[in-house]
């Protein structure tokens, strides 16, 4: 069934629009803003849906195609369209906005994260640009495209981070930003490299797809296009950007990187690196692949040593990021798709992380583990949520977390045993981690610092100075913090990222059907044993 | 009738002195003073090559006379900046007025 | 020939006074050595026929600026006040570097034949420039009288009190 | 019959998400969907056991999963067979039992909904992982009945010693599940197929090397081994005392640390190839016999005990499979699953009644408690395995099977065992119920009826089950019938040192003949040894101190300081070479002057050389 709306097109203009808009608005309509926000992530979101939902399975490929010369003499078209793969990721980041937004509107409050520095206006539109950008990134057939929207997205990231951040938030936005452009200076090298090379003068990647380019030249561009899209991803040792931006990042931004932008990379490695350079992936793969397997095993070990939250979860997604990189080194079907079902999935699962922890954050006003503790006593909802994203995080069956990590080293295994099986320890681990900041931050005695907030007004009189010292010591200075549980507007996102988790978990097939095809036109392409 | 050699020699003699002046000065009148020196030098140079070499035309005259006019106004200016300066930090001495320093 | 000796003169005069006006550590002596320079060129202005321009230079030059100048040190600081003093710096490098711009100059000069015109110098006449600069010279003339209405008031500007504080 | 296993295995799950979604508000509500979901799976696991036993042999359903090669099909499944029906039985029998045993026990406790409804989910996973038809369904489950221990460990959360127990059982089971997983890789990528039946198949006709066998079922006894607290992995499951009583009962005695003895049982074929392997599982499920029941002699908490007991039993169960004991090790998981539970709850309604764990601060409980008293001397009995209860048949049938298989240091080295378990669980029982009144200022009373009924249910079963153990071991076997041998000299040796440990356990804590602490005295160094238990968790302490937090440290510190030095380092190397020329920009106009008239000169010198 081929529809005839431009649903690609539609998308793409839908969020510029919405940033359009956000931009012309009054400065004090703080809640238009919000509302425009909201809905421009729920039509990007149900958009992306309906393609879910059209895309037609027999017919597998590239389906909604669109085609519009722009500079014909360079080769450049606009062109987008969209295959399983893309799909996936399109479905993911329409979810990451939406309720990235939301979360974020709720943070705008007075006294909330975003309360300080306030500006909505500027934010939702530097936000909206650059899912503009991500979403042009899964959809573009055209390299130029791809790399202009590829940069599109990367860009307001510094500007969101540097203005909107805490903690050493100029570093980290101005270390993000030199990394992500010293990665797009490697793929804008690959790039004019095929460019040139192929000698048809085109960025028509469905065209360059089917030039067979000679095994040396591919030997040569495709680590290149390979580490510039890692940096990205977070490949080892270029991920040292991903921890601090993380860290200084506002919840929405944090969500938005680490659940869709990281996936740039990856992406741009599947869909650049391995179906234009086959020959060149099966030369590197098996190289490369200790790059991947060391992110894994070592990110999971410094998520272990770390003390603040944000840095644990910011680690947790190197090593996840090293599962994906993984399973596309292992250059089969079972890896490939469960690469790109791992990229759906910790998108989700880092997303609903990166807002758990802006809630908890928010509330508690400290990121460090241990000046938390039994805080499941007053935000039962917050534990539910949070334990729910560490079990994905760490693998458990019954969560998409679980699925993906299988089919990764299922696929992995077939391609590199011995490696597998040190990449496997990184679930162990992952475990000790995760359960400890579980355990660290809502069990056990409740923390001295906080209250429950009924007690708030009533015990402020109670206050002797035995319990003052007792909070001093614990670090923090002055009377307890009230923490109350989550409100609707974070409870209605938080529940949309769990149900998926659990929902592609128990169901996995409802997505990776879609992925397969995808994937398995690749590994066509790369000729590679099933 | 001296020969023009002497006279351009002279000119460099009053220009190299001002350059010396306005790299050496402290006080920012000072430079200002040797800057002044140059223009003279300048000035002179304009009404030598007319004489000595096209006696019949008078762009060396109008020349230094729109030079003069120039350098007044410039004077003026520079006087107003200095004042200016000096009423906001108190001095006028080159090197505390770095505030372009890198 | 007295014409030369005092064109030597006036040379010589005005060549120590600029040495004067770079090198006296009191700003105040210096600047009256730059009057003794300006009227010793115009000195030479005179005798080399160019008496408006001889005219100019004493009335604008040293009527005109010297007296700003000198308003200018004694507004910004006393004159027996030590900030008035002062050492130069730097002088090795900006010697060296003046003396190799005067020898590349003079190297300039002597290497260039000149074809001069010989004869006493001819005396310009005002009328003449007058004529010159209305006809001839109209439009950078006008050009130059705004350049000075705006110095005027850009100087004002500046040195006004701001009212504000 | 399938619709049956679905009746079995949704209920319990609809339960849960009823409870979570629905009903969490109301306590009584939850609970009894949450038990009449359970009587409604138990039975229909009658019913199907009942079909089964008509016509023994595998009953299997495949429903695809997921969908990627044609030749890796990765599906979900029922297999029914004998093995997989009783075990249905037994989990929603003890779950019932424990079920109705809460209401009593968790009473007014907070999370009382909440209590349930994972336990409910449990129920579920431990169904789906007892008639999983292929591994990857089987590890799925395995991981949500560890996680639902996790849960139900550190039900009341907030205190310290059980947010770390749970945390600790969820690690340290996993290191198991780690090997398992990669067993089930390693597997699913040599046959091609997840499916038992087909691995069965496929690995009967020789694919694999006898190395690889080994391997493979090496890395599965890990898994087993961490689900069923084999040494070393067994450090868990005392700590998992944290937890509830009843949950003890049914979780970490009955049904999920059997998990791994029937994980071995279902991949026996596998095992069966490997002489090696089955050595190893013998020598450690032995040594973790004798190990677990000597630390059980010194322990004061009367859930430490019975957890040391429980490694102690699960020991005998893993060397039963290790000497082909097939048949015995899995009589002896059902026998122990029923009398395991009943002690534990007993223990709990001793607990309940005295709020405490020590039983030192108990003592002549059989006054004031008699049916709570009355059922555990059955439980004891059937673990000390004096006839006619079921664990004398199951308990020797294993002693006999490993010195007829020639183990003979294994064999003495269980008999002794044997001794242990009868000693520690009299000790027990002496100082609990008979021995002087310790405790002051409380008034003990007889449970209700919710809690005291199921005691004598599973009383009942405790003494009856063992006259089914013919009839088990003909439906039950791996190979051929492994027909009960008549013998008479072990189990009357055995009964004869049971009642010997029995009666020396007498004379110390009952009559005081033999002085405790004299003898402590006499054997410091062996009690100080059992009581820290072998200092295994210091060596694990130490381990994880000096190599897992020292390495993630410096992993930590390599990042911070190598990694991101080297990043930081270039930029400081950019700024510091921008901060070395910026000195060329002093601000004073002067010096530019100087560069200008400089930068003349040399262009003259240099055009000059052009020339």
């Amino acid at each position: 069934m081929i529809v005839h709306f431009p649903f690609l097109s539609a998308i793409l203009s839908v969020t510029l629009l919405g940033a359009l808009i956000i931009i012309v608005l009054p400065e004090n309509k703080h809640f238009l803003m919000k509302v425009t926000a909201g809905v421009t992530g729920f039509i990007s979101l149900v958009l992306s849906l309906a393609l879910f939902v059209l895309y037609d399975r027999s017919l597998g490929g590239f389906q909604f195609v669109e085609q519009i010369a722009w500079l014909p003499r360079l080769g450049i078209t606009y062109q987008v369209g969209i295959d399983g793969i893309g799909l996936a990721m399109l479905l993911l980041t329409g979810i990451v906005i939406l309720t990235g937004v939301l979360i974020s509107s709720h943070e705008f409050k007075a006294g909330g994260l975003l309360g300080a520095t306030g500006r909505p206006k500027e934010f939702y539109a530097l936000l909206l640009v650059l899912v503009a950008g991500v979403f042009g990134v899964f959809m573009s057939l055209d390299l130029f495209f791809f790399f202009l929207f590829y940069e599109l997205a990367v860009l307001p990231m510094y500007l969101l981070i540097g203005i909107w951040g805490t903690g050493k938030k100029e570093y980290s936005a101005m270390k993000l930003t030199l990394y992500l452009l010293l990665g797009s200076a490697f793929i804008l090298i690959g790039i004019l490299a095929l460019y040139f090379s192929s000698g048809l003068r085109t960025f028509d990647w469905l065209v360059l797809r089917s030039v067979a380019f000679p095994a040396h030249f591919q030997n040569i561009v495709f680590p290149v296009i390979f580490v510039g899209f890692g940096i990205l991803a977070g490949l080892w040792p270029f991920h040292t950007w991903s921890p601090d931006g993380h860290a200084s990042a506002p919840s929405a931004v944090s969500m938005l990187h680490a659940g869709v932008l990281m996936k740039l990379g990856a992406f741009g490695i599947i869909r650049v690196a391995l179906e234009l350079f086959p020959i060149g992936a099966k030369f590197w793969c098996p190289i490369l692949v200790f790059l991947p397997i060391v992110n894994i095993v070592y990110g999971a070990l410094s998520a272990m040593s770390q003390k603040d939250l944000k840095y644990v979860i910011a680690y947790s997604s190197v090593s996840h990021m090293g599962i994906v990189l993984l399973g596309i080194c292992s250059l089969n079907a079972l890896g490939l798709n469960g690469a790109v079902f791992q990229m759906f999935s910790h998108g989700v699962m880092t997303a609903l992380f990166f807002a758990l922890v802006g809630c908890i954050y928010g509330r508690t006003h400290t990121r460090i583990l241990n000046e938390m503790g039994g805080l499941a006593k007053l935000a039962p909802f917050l534990a539910v949520a949070f334990t729910v994203g560490g079990l994905a995080s760490l693998g458990l069956p019954g969560t998409s977390g679980f699925v993906a990590e299988f089919l990764v080293f299922l696929g992995a295994f077939k391609a590199y045993p011995a490696l597998t099986v040190i990449a496997a320890t990184g679930i162990v681990i992952t475990a000790i981690y995760v359960l400890r900041v579980v355990q660290k931050i809502f069990f056990a005695s409740l923390n001295p610092n906080y209250i429950p907030e009924a007690d708030a007004c009533t015990m402020k009189d109670q206050f002797t100075h035995e319990h003052l010292e007792e909070v001093s010591d614990s670090g923090h200075k002055g009377f307890p913090i009230s923490v109350s549980d989550a409100v609707l507007l974070e409870k209605i996102p938080i529940v949309m990222l769990m149900g998926i988790l659990i929902l592609f978990g128990i169901w996995p097939s409802l997505i990776i059907n879609v992925i397969n095809i995808g994937v398995s036109s690749i590994v066509q392409t790369i000729g590679g044993s099933l | 009738m001296i020969a023009i050699q002497e006279l351009l020699i002279f000119n460099s003699v009053i220009f190299a002195i001002g350059i010396y002046g306005a790299l050496t000065r402290r006080n920012t009148i000072g430079i200002l003073m040797s800057i002044e020196l140059i223009f003279n030098s300048a000035c002179l140079n304009f009404i030598v090559f007319g004489k000595y070499l096209y006696p019949s035309l008078l762009s060396g005259d109008i020349f230094v006379l729109f030079i003069i006019t120039v350098a007044a106004a410039e004077v003026a200016v520079a006087l107003a900046l200095l004042l200016c300066i000096y009423r906001n930090s108190k001095n006028i001495f080159i090197e505390k007025i770095s505030l372009m320093r890198g | 020939m007295i014409d030369m000796y005092l064109l030597y003169f006036l040379m010589i005069f005005a060549a120590v006074s600029a040495v004067g006006v770079v090198t006296f550590r009191n700003i105040f002596h210096g600047a009256i050595c730059l009057g003794a320079m300006l009227l010793g060129i115009a000195g030479i202005y005179l005798i080399m026929g160019a008496e408006f321009v001889f005219a100019v230079q004493v009335l604008v030059y040293v009527g005109g600026i010297l007296t700003l100048i000198l308003f200018a040190i004694m507004l910004t600081s006393k004159i027996a006040d030590r900030s008035i003093l002062q050492a130069n710096e730097q002088k090795t490098v900006s010697f060296l570097i003046s003396a190799i711009t005067l020898f590349v100059l003079i190297y300039a000069i002597v290497k260039t034949p000149f074809t001069t015109v010989q004869g006493p110098f001819i005396v310009v006449d005002t009328a003449r420039i007058g004529k010159s600069l209305f006809l001839n010279n109209i439009l950078p003339f006008e050009v130059i009288s705004i350049l000075l209405l705006a110095a005027l008031v850009g100087a004002i500007v500046l040195a006004r009190k701001d009212i504000k504080k | 019959m399938f619709e049956l296993t679905a009746t079995v295995l949704l209920c319990p799950l609809a339960a849960f998400v009823l409870i979570t979604f629905f009903t969490g508000k109301s306590e009584k509500i939850s609970s009894l969907v949450s038990m009449v979901a359970m009587a409604v799976s138990l039975l229909s696991s009658l019913l199907i056991f009942a079909l089964i036993l008509s016509a023994p042999g595998d009953y299997e359903l495949k429903i695809p999963w997921i969908n990627i090669l044609k030749d890796l099909p990765i599906e979900m499944g029922v297999l029914l067979n004998p093995v997989s029906s009783v075990m249905l039985m037994v989990v929603c029998t003890v779950s019932l039992f424990v079920q109705i045993y809460s209401v009593g026990y968790m009473h007014n406790d907070e999370g009382y909904s909440k209590y349930y409804s994972f336990i409910s989910l449990f129920s579920f996973s431990m169904l789906g992982l007892v008639i999983a038809n292929n591994l990857l369904q089987l590890y799925i489950f395995w991981e949500l009945v560890g996680l639902c221990s996790y849960l139900l460990i550190g039900h009341w959360y907030h205190k310290p010693d059980a947010a770390n127990a749970a945390k600790k059982a969820f690690v340290v089971t996993r290191f198991g599940d780690f090997g398992l997983l990669i067993a089930v890789i390693f597997l699913a990528c040599k046959t091609g197929t997840f499916n038992f039946l087909e691995i069965e198949r496929v690995i009967g006709s020789g694919i694999l090397s006898p190395a690889a066998v080994t391997a493979v079922a090496l890395l599965i006894f890990c898994g087993a081994a961490g689900k069923s607290a084999q040494f070393p992995l067994h450090i868990w499951l005392p700590d998992a005392m944290e937890g509830p009583t009843p949950i003890s009962a049914l979780i970490h005695a009955a049904t999920m640390v059997a998990a791994g003895v029937y994980l071995v049982i279902r991949t026996y074929f596998i095992f069966d190839l490997s002489g090696t392997a089955l050595s190893v599982i013998a020598i450690i499920g032995c040594s973790t016999a004798f190990m677990a029941g000597s630390i059980a002699i010194v322990q004061d908490d009367i859930k430490k005990v019975l957890a040391y007991s429980t490694i102690s039993q699960l020991g005998y169960m893993m060397l039963a499979l290790g000497v082909h004991g097939y048949t015995a090790g899995y009589f002896h998981l059902i026998t122990h699953a029923t009398f395991k539970a009943l002690l534990f709850l007993g223990a709990g309604s001793v607990i309940h009644s005295l709020h405490t764990n020590n039983i030192w601060e108990m003592g002549r409980l059989f006054k004031n408690m008699k049916v709570t008293a009355v059922t555990f001397l059955i439980g004891g009995l059937a673990l000390s395995g004096v006839y006619p209860t079921s664990g004398f048949f199951s308990k020797d049938a294993i002693l006999i099977q490993t010195l007829e298989s020639g183990h003979y240091v294994l064999f003495a080295v269980a008999f002794l065992t044997a001794g242990f378990t009868a000693f520690y669980m009299a000790r027990v029982f002496f100082v609990v119920f008979l021995s002087k009144e310790k405790f002051s200022g409380k008034h003990p009373h007889e449970s209700p009826a919710v809690m005291y009924v199921p005691l004598i249910l599973l009383a009942t079963l405790a003494v009856g089950l063992g006259f089914f153990s013919e009839g088990f071991s003909r439906l039950i076997f791996f190979g051929k019938i492994n027909e009960p041998e008549h013998a008479v000299l072990i189990p009357l040796l055995s009964n004869l040192s049971a009642i010997g440990a029995i009666v020396l356990a007498w004379a110390i804590y009952q009559k005081e003949l033999i002085s405790a602490a004299a003898l402590e005295q006499r054997f410091a160094f062996v009690h100080k040894f059992l009581k820290n238990k072998y200092y295994i968790d210091e060596m694990y302490v130490f381990c994880v101190k000096n190599i897992l937090f020292v390495v993630s440290n410096a992993a930590g510190w390599f990042d911070r300081h190598i990694v991101d030095g080297a990043v930081n380092g270039a930029f400081y190397l950019t700024s510091s070479a921008a901060g070395a020329l910026r000195k060329l920009q002093t601000g004073m106009v002067q010096n530019y002057a100087v560069g200008i008239f400089g930068g003349v000169i040399l262009l003259w010198f240099f055009m000059n050389m052009m020339k």
